[in-house]
């Protein structure tokens, strides 16, 4: 069954311009949402959602193999692991305390460190471990998506070139 | 020491998750992993079974705030139970050697999420540790990666997607009724509720469960994944998987809708006996070892429907009782029939007579205590009904069995598996036994944990 | 609103239903990323109150019910999780069906199960057949001795 | 030491050390498991001089069940005859299986099974006749079917065999279950399980006599009485030694054992007792009949088992002293004998090659000592004086003789035919004309023939040990003191003028067997056509059939597998409705001043909903799709939900991105046949009904359970009211990190295997 080639969007330069220039503030939004978010509207998840998009970005913009020099992108499913690990140990740590799982520290009512409106608080912690599940999945399962895609095209490539020397 | 089981194993998935599964030492160190879960949990146990119910507040809080962890005899089985078939699954499936990476990690976040959900006190969160096991669940039938294991995950996924729905609604139903995530306080305070919105909430959770366990006529899915997936992760499906449909039947039914299940014990007399006539006749004639076994699974349900139907300590005994003995036998024999030697059939022959409720084999006690709740129920119908049901499952059994030997004995017999795999299914088998001659401590315990279900969760 | 919200949960429900009837298995998964967002609404719905956003400080205004908030969250995390979960297998079942048409999947299935049982009706009655006749045989064929 | 226990261990340690042995070297075997029986025999026959010995301890309290084994008079006759006649089997089987497995061609190393399940069912039996406790006698009891099972299909690779190996597990396993109701039956009555503490009751009470009636069948089913008689001939599928075995000292009289054992409490029921009449006198008459017609040595002799023990229940249905005594004496009587023919018929086939009566003959010269010793085994079934056998027709008579003419016409009659048969096997094997020379044979296939008839002619002239074990047996039974009192007296009483009777109706018989064969021959086959065996062959091809045809209507396509959720669970919602009274159940419920807008947007994920039902392409349904998704982000923002919204949309988005990102992965030309098909216009209205249905399901639970708002709020007042304490302002983030962290951890856990599922699914993902 002869297959026509798909076709192929070519990203618009505006694109790729738009897709740089988002890299840095989307990072900085991402992680304003994630840092504000135990004081207004917003918390780790939508933090790596977003992070994870505007990586994603680059993707489109630039072609799946770009993502593979972009090194927050290469590591992300580890990312994934790191952060389920972080929010375990978050849980887990207090037990050996004799606090029950996922009390968070300082404890209620107790006074936090600040750094500006940062306070150092374990929720906060616990809240970097969502952003790093999410991010990591969100863009380890869209690299993955795209590394099959190019696989394909180049399994119809040379498919086509075994059909063109016939 | 709750936190220890869950610990373990949470650890323990991250660890093998970045490690590489098909390695035989990796493997061994999943099934460590899990082993030490066991005996953690088994610990754990022991001290309920001293102490009583046990609970913790998750991150310190007051109840009613947070979540609260709330273990008792029954949870403990159930963990014990579903972290005995994994345990047993994933050894025979690192001594027949994985052949995916991830294998080991999904079978160690299973756990987690089983325990998980026997452990927990909070509606909501059993829904989230439901969905982990469920998640791997979806992951680990497609486990082979061919066309079939491909086609039996589509349905799996499919259909239990949508008895989770129906869960949740359930779930999202009982909080907007009652106010409460915490089953104790709903326990409280359904008793409050309007009889309309518990019925139909109860209805919907009650449809979850039943999707899970593959009661008639909800099981349509269950024979093609059973015989679709691989026979490791079809023992997990039928022996740990399933039980979170009786354990939710148990927790919600018992625990939180009461009124409703006595309300609905004629609806479920007939979907049990429904289930047991349909999937035994069903399964008489199927060639497939696994089909079989997924018909069996399916009459099995049907006992336990019954038994749960006429409620109280005697009939909850036999429900929980029921169902440990019937992941066993099924564990047994999945991991019987894909095996071959002498070790394996002499596996699959006594799984056969467990299920066939013949003694000196554990399934005898699961058959004893139905006959002994209809006898003392006074319903002949029933005891025709249960007398029947072994008859047929006799016949099921015995004809799988016969087939086997033929095949085994034939032209063209099988390769004979490795000692150590046939070995697996063996040792638990002999554990059949075991519990046949000595149940006595199994059976205690199981009826100190009926007690306190229908005297309430505080001891 | 309780009238609104039901049917609109139903309708949600039964369009996510209506996809999941189908053969395309794409709209299947369309239809239980569909069937997911209808119990999410019906878990905003189950509110105990609604009201304002839940932030403080707040003012007297009736501030909405923040755990079904906080369910919700979890929710469509999960059902995202599993809708990314079940396209995946799709993209499987095509990969090895060269197909995403159900009724293609289905003669699969119906050709394996043809190739797991022959019909028992006739290995049955052949057997018992053969062992009656055996049986007949023997009894017709012995002759006094 | 306690006798009881003592045998006990004996012999269930037995098959363990056989199997132990085996596992060093299978030449081992045999030799072990000749000592392990002959130690048994020696502790049952050492506790003959022993009193009456019980052991009893706990064994499951919670349904107080008890360990409880007594050693008494019935209890030692048949333990004896289990290792007794087991000793002599397994002697037997030494010489004879290794010849057995070489024609088959199999190892050596199969003969452990073989022991294992012989010596195990020696255990059985010695464990179900010392059992008092309910329970514990239907544990054994099943023992040995399970034995059996494996002793008959013992030659796995011969169809023949495991289909009779299946037959007979059929037959006993499922009348073993009627065994175990009516135990449970009699345990509601009495409170007990105890088989003493019941007798000791003395009144049947309630349920009592439809339990006994249970444990009745499966007794008769176990001794193979007519109608439940064939699995007996198939089970001759088995090796000689299990024949033998299972024919005369084990299997089938663990039946008469059990009928026996309740037999205090039977002989109460009249009407039990006319059945064991009607069911004995029918298996004397069919099993004698046909074994007249067998030509297959093994075949006469298990039709004459059948016939043989329906005297034995046929006794048992007469009652009475004489009843009783002679039941306990037949049995003990008979399992001599008949043993010791079966295995005269193994050594005969081993010798010649042949197992048909009509190749067989005229081997008297060759083989003296196994024509004397089991022509004296064979006068002593045909109760010829000075064998054992005279006098246990002697009780049998005698009995007869006080009920009346029919009892003594059918007694006659029962054992003309025996006669009959038995003399034509006899004559025929050892007298005439030699038809196949027999090859030497190993002498340890003799002797225990031999040893077998001298215990015959021993117990004709010196009965007096032989009936002190049976009336021991009998007093059991009995449940009082009977003593068995025989001797020869040359007087024509009844009893001498039956027997006389018996031996011409027998001669006659058999000389004018011209005459009648060809009608006891349509008696045979219309019992192959018309009786028992064809109606199991019947019923398991009508249940295998049924079976077909329900899986044929059995739901394999994913589209009825979801309507099959949807549409019960609508069923049965739909009864939830109707049962529960529900006026005033549901509310349309009150409108805010701020739900305009609110309704708006409901709408709007409603009608992009319906229209993505209608769309066909791909990349519409996604873009549709996400229409709903953002709706619905709408909808929570108008519902004071912003973190909900927030989410919903960068979720909608991924969820977009993901779903595009697979169509790509997909060739276009596999979409298009999608998105070109023409709808199937068939299944639309269907699908739309059925659609309706989930629809309408939702929407009555949705709208009865959101009519009732629960008014405890003091779970979001009091994480209100410490959101401040935790360092936070807003509730919902507190909630998700804090107070419910813990489903915050388990959500990402969920990421996180989806994360590995997705990664691993699709980099394996090659296209075929």
């Amino acid at each position: 069954m002869p297959q026509t080639p798909p076709p192929t969007i070519v990203p618009h330069g505006m694109i790729k311009t738009g897709a740089r220039v988002f890299l840095v503030p989307g990072w900085v939004l991402a992680i304003a949402i994630l840092l504000k978010g135990y004081a207004d509207i917003g918390d780790g998840f939508a933090a790596g959602v977003i992070a994870a998009v505007i990586v994603i970005l680059q993707g489109i913009a630039f072609g799946a193999e770009e993502l593979e020099h972009i090194r927050v992108a290469r590591f992300a499913p580890v990312m994934c692991f790191i952060g389920l690990a972080l929010a375990y140990a978050v849980a887990f740590v207090p037990t050996f305390f004799g606090y029950s799982i996922l009390t968070h520290f300082p404890r209620m009512n107790e006074h936090a460190a600040h750094f500006g409106p940062l306070e150092f608080i374990t929720p906060v912690l616990f809240d970097i471990a969502v952003f790093l599940v999410v991010y990591g999945f969100c863009v380890g399962a869209v690299m993955t998506v795209a590394r099959a895609e190019l696989r394909h095209k180049r399994l119809l490539q040379r498919a086509r070139k075994r059909g063109g020397n016939r | 020491m709750i936190a220890l089981p869950l610990g373990i194993l949470m650890f323990g998935s991250i660890l093998l998750a970045l490690l590489d599964g098909t390695r035989k030492r990796n493997g061994w160190i999943a099934v460590a992993i899990l082993g030490c879960a066991l005996i953690a949990t088994m610990r754990l146990g022991w001290h309920i079974y001293d102490h009583g119910v046990q609970e913790m507040a998750v991150g310190g809080w007051d109840q009613g705030i947070g979540i609260v962890l709330r273990i008792d005899l029954v949870g403990i089985v159930f963990a014990v139970l579903c972290q005995l078939v994994l345990l047993s699954a994933l050894t025979y499936e690192v001594i027949a050697d994985v052949g995916a990476r991830v294998f080991p990690a999904l079978v160690l976040f299973m756990a987690v999420g089983l325990t998980g959900l026997t452990f927990t006190g909070d509606a909501f969160n059993f829904y989230v540790f439901f969905e982990i096991s469920m998640i791997s669940s979806y992951i680990l039938v497609n486990y082979g990666e061919s066309a079939r294991q491909f086609r039996a995950a589509f349905v799996f996924i499919t259909v239990n997607l949508l008895g989770s729905v129906l869960f949740l609604i359930g779930i999202a139903g009982i909080y907007h009724t009652t106010g409460f995530l915490d089953m104790v306080r709903i326990r409280e305070q359904m008793p409050l509720v309007q009889e309309n919105p518990a019925i139909l909430t109860a209805t919907i959770i009650f449809v979850a469960f039943s999707v899970k366990l593959g009661l008639f006529p909800f099981h349509f899915w269950l024979p093609t994944v059973y015989t679709g997936t691989r026979p490791a992760v079809a023992a997990i499906l039928s022996g740990a998987l399933a039980n979170i449909g009786t354990y939710g039947l148990i927790r919600f039914g018992v625990d939180i809708f009461p009124r409703e299940l006595e309300a609905a014990s004629a609806v479920l007399i007939i979907l049990g006996c429904a289930s047991i006539v349909y999937g035994g006749v069903q399964a008489v004639s199927r060639h497939a070892p696994a089909e079989v076994l997924a018909y069996s699974a399916i009459g099995q349900v049907g006992y336990i429907m019954i038994a749960l139907a006429f409620g109280g300590t005697v009939g909850l005994a036999a429900v929980i009782l029921y169902s440990v003995l019937n992941s066993l036998n099924k564990t047994v024999l999945f991991l019987g029939i894909s095996a071959h030697g002498w070790l394996a059939t002499a596996a699959v022959a006594i799984g056969a007579f467990s299920v066939a409720g013949v003694p000196p084999v554990g399934g005898f006690f699961a058959k004893y205590a139905l006959f002994d709740l209809a006898i003392s129920e006074r319903e002949p119908v029933l005891v025709m009904l249960i007398f029947v049901g072994s008859v047929i499952s006799f016949v099921y059994m015995f004809q799988m069995y016969r087939r086997r030997i033929a095949i085994d004995t034939g032209p063209d017999a099988p390769p004979v598996s490795k000692q150590s795999l046939q070995a697996v299914s063996f040792t638990l088998a002999i554990g059949l036994i075991v519990i046949g001659l000595f149940p006595e401590p199994l059976i205690h315990v199981i009826q100190m944990a009926a007690a306190s279900l229908t005297q309430g969760v505080a001891p | 609103m309780t009238l609104v919200f039901s049917l609109a949960i139903a309708s949600l429900f039964a369009a996510g239903a209506y996809l999941m009837l189908k053969r395309d298995l794409i709209r299947l998964i369309a239809g239980m990323i569909m069937i997911g967002n209808a119990a999410n609404l019906f878990i905003m719905a189950s509110a105990l109150r609604r009201g304002t956003a839940a932030i403080l400080p707040h003012d007297g205004d009736d501030m909405a019910d923040p755990l079904t908030q906080a369910m919700v969250l979890t929710a469509i995390v999960i059902s995202f999780a599993t809708a990314a979960l079940a396209l995946v297998v799709v993209y499987r079942v095509y990969t090895s069906h060269l197909s995403v048409d159900l009724g293609e999947l289905s003669l699969a299935e119906e050709e394996q199960s043809e190739l797991d049982e022959p019909r028992s009706e006739d290995i049955v009655e052949t057997e018992i057949e053969e062992e009656v006749e055996a049986m007949i045989d023997e009894a017709l064929a012995e002759v006094p001795t | 030491m306690n006798t009881a226990i003592l045998l006990l261990i004996v012999a269930i340690a037995a098959p363990f050390l056989a199997l132990a042995s085996g596992a060093i070297h299978p030449r081992l075997v045999p030799h072990v498991s000749l000592v392990a029986t002959a130690a048994a025999a020696v502790v049952t026959i050492w506790s003959f001089w022993q009193p009456d010995s019980t052991y009893s301890t706990t064994w499951i309290s919670v349904y107080d069940l008890n360990f409880y084994f007594t050693l008494d008079g019935l209890a030692r006759l048949y333990a004896l005859l289990a290792t007794g006649i087991g000793f002599l089997v397994v002697a037997y089987a030494s010489r004879y299986l290794p010849l057995h497995l070489h024609h088959q061609h199999r190892p050596e190393s199969d003969q452990t099974r073989f022991y294992f399940f012989l010596l195990l069912f020696m255990a059985a039996m010695v464990g179900l006749v010392m059992a008092q406790d309910l329970i514990l006698i239907f544990l054994f009891w099943d023992l040995t079917a399970i034995a059996s099972f494996f002793l008959i299909g013992y030659d796995q690779q011969e169809e023949e065999s495991r289909g009779a190996a299946m037959m007979a597990l059929m037959v006993t396993g499922i009348t073993a279950v009627l065994v175990l109701i009516g135990a449970m039956l009699l345990h509601r009555e009495y409170g007990t399980w105890s088989l003493p503490e019941i007798i000791a009751h003395g009144d049947l009470v309630g349920m009592t006599k439809w339990g006994l009636l249970l444990i009745a069948i499966g007794a008769l089913a176990k001794s193979a009485q007519v109608p439940m008689h064939f699995w007996l001939p198939r089970a001759m599928a088995a090796p000689t030694p299990v024949s033998a075995y299972l024919h005369s000292a084990a299997m089938v009289a663990a039946g008469v054992f059990l009928i026996g054992r309740f037999y205090p409490l039977m002989q109460q029921v009249d009407w039990l007792l006319d059945l064991f009449l009607f069911i004995g006198f029918a298996s004397m008459l069919v099993g004698g009949i046909i074994a007249l017609t067998r030509n297959v040595l093994k075949h006469i002799l298990a039709y004459s088992t059948i016939s043989q023990y329906g005297y034995v229940v046929f006794m048992f249905g007469m009652g009475g002293e004489y009843g009783i005594k002679g039941a306990s004496f037949y049995v003990l009587a008979h399992a001599i004998v008949k043993s010791a023919l079966f295995l005269t018929a193994g050594a005969v086939s081993e010798a010649t090659g042949k197992k048909n009566l009509a190749d067989i003959g005229g081997l008297g010269r060759k083989m003296p000592w196994l024509a004397a010793g089991s022509g004296m085994a064979a006068s002593g079934l045909v109760a010829l004086p000075l064998t054992i056998g005279f006098f246990k027709d002697e009780l049998f008579f005698a009995r007869a003789t006080e009920l009346g003419q029919p009892y003594i016409l059918m007694d006659v009659l029962g054992a003309s035919l025996t006669f009959a048969y038995i003399f034509r096997f006899w004559t025929h094997l050892f007298l005439g004309r030699e038809i196949t020379s027999p090859a030497p044979i190993s002498r340890w296939l003799v002797w225990p023939v031999v040893v077998l008839g001298i215990i015959t002619v021993v117990g004709g002239i010196w009965p007096e040990p032989f009936t002190s074990v049976a009336s021991s047996a009998a007093s059991i039974s009995a449940n009082k003191v009977a003593d068995i009192h025989v001797h020869y007296t040359f007087d024509p009483i009844p009893e001498n003028l039956m027997a006389i009777a018996t031996w011409v109706c027998g001669l006659t018989i058999y000389w004018t067997r011209k005459r009648w064969w060809r009608a006891a021959t349509g008696v045979a086959h219309l019992g192959e056509r018309v009786g028992p065996a064809h109606w199991y062959y019947r019923g398991l091809w009508g249940l295998n059939a049924l079976s077909d045809r329900v899986h044929d209507i059995e739901v394999r396509d994913l589209r009825s597998r979801v309507v099959s959720i949807l549409v019960p669970a609508g069923a049965l919602v739909a009864i939830a409705v109707l049962v529960t009274p529900n006026s005033n159940s549901f509310e349309i419920g009150a409108f805010g001043q701020h739900d305009f807008a609110l309704i708006i947007m409901i709408v709007a994920a409603v009608v992009s909903g319906f229209v993505v039902m209608l769309l066909r392409d791909h990349l519409r349904l996604a873009i549709g799709l996400s229409c709903v998704g953002y709706s619905l982000a709408g909808v929570y923002a108008f519902m004071g939900a912003p973190n909900v919204t927030l989410v919903a949309i960068v979720v909608e988005t991924m969820t977009s991105l993901f779903l595009i990102g697979m169509l790509v992965l997909m060739p276009s030309s596999i979409l298009r046949f999608e998105t070109q098909a023409k709808v199937d216009k068939r299944t639309m209205p269907r699908d739309a009904i059925i659609a309706t249905v989930a629809g309408l399901l939702v929407f009555f639970v949705s709208w009865g359970a959101l009519s009732r708002t629960s008014l405890n709020t003091e779970v979001i007042d009091s994480q209100t009211a410490l959101t401040e304490a935790v360092h936070a302002k807003n509730v919902v983030t507190a909630i998700l990190a804090d107070f419910r962290g813990f489903d915050t951890m388990g959500e990402i856990t969920v990421i996180a295997i989806t994360s590995i599922g997705v990664i691993s699914l699709l980099r394996s993902g090659r296209l075929r």
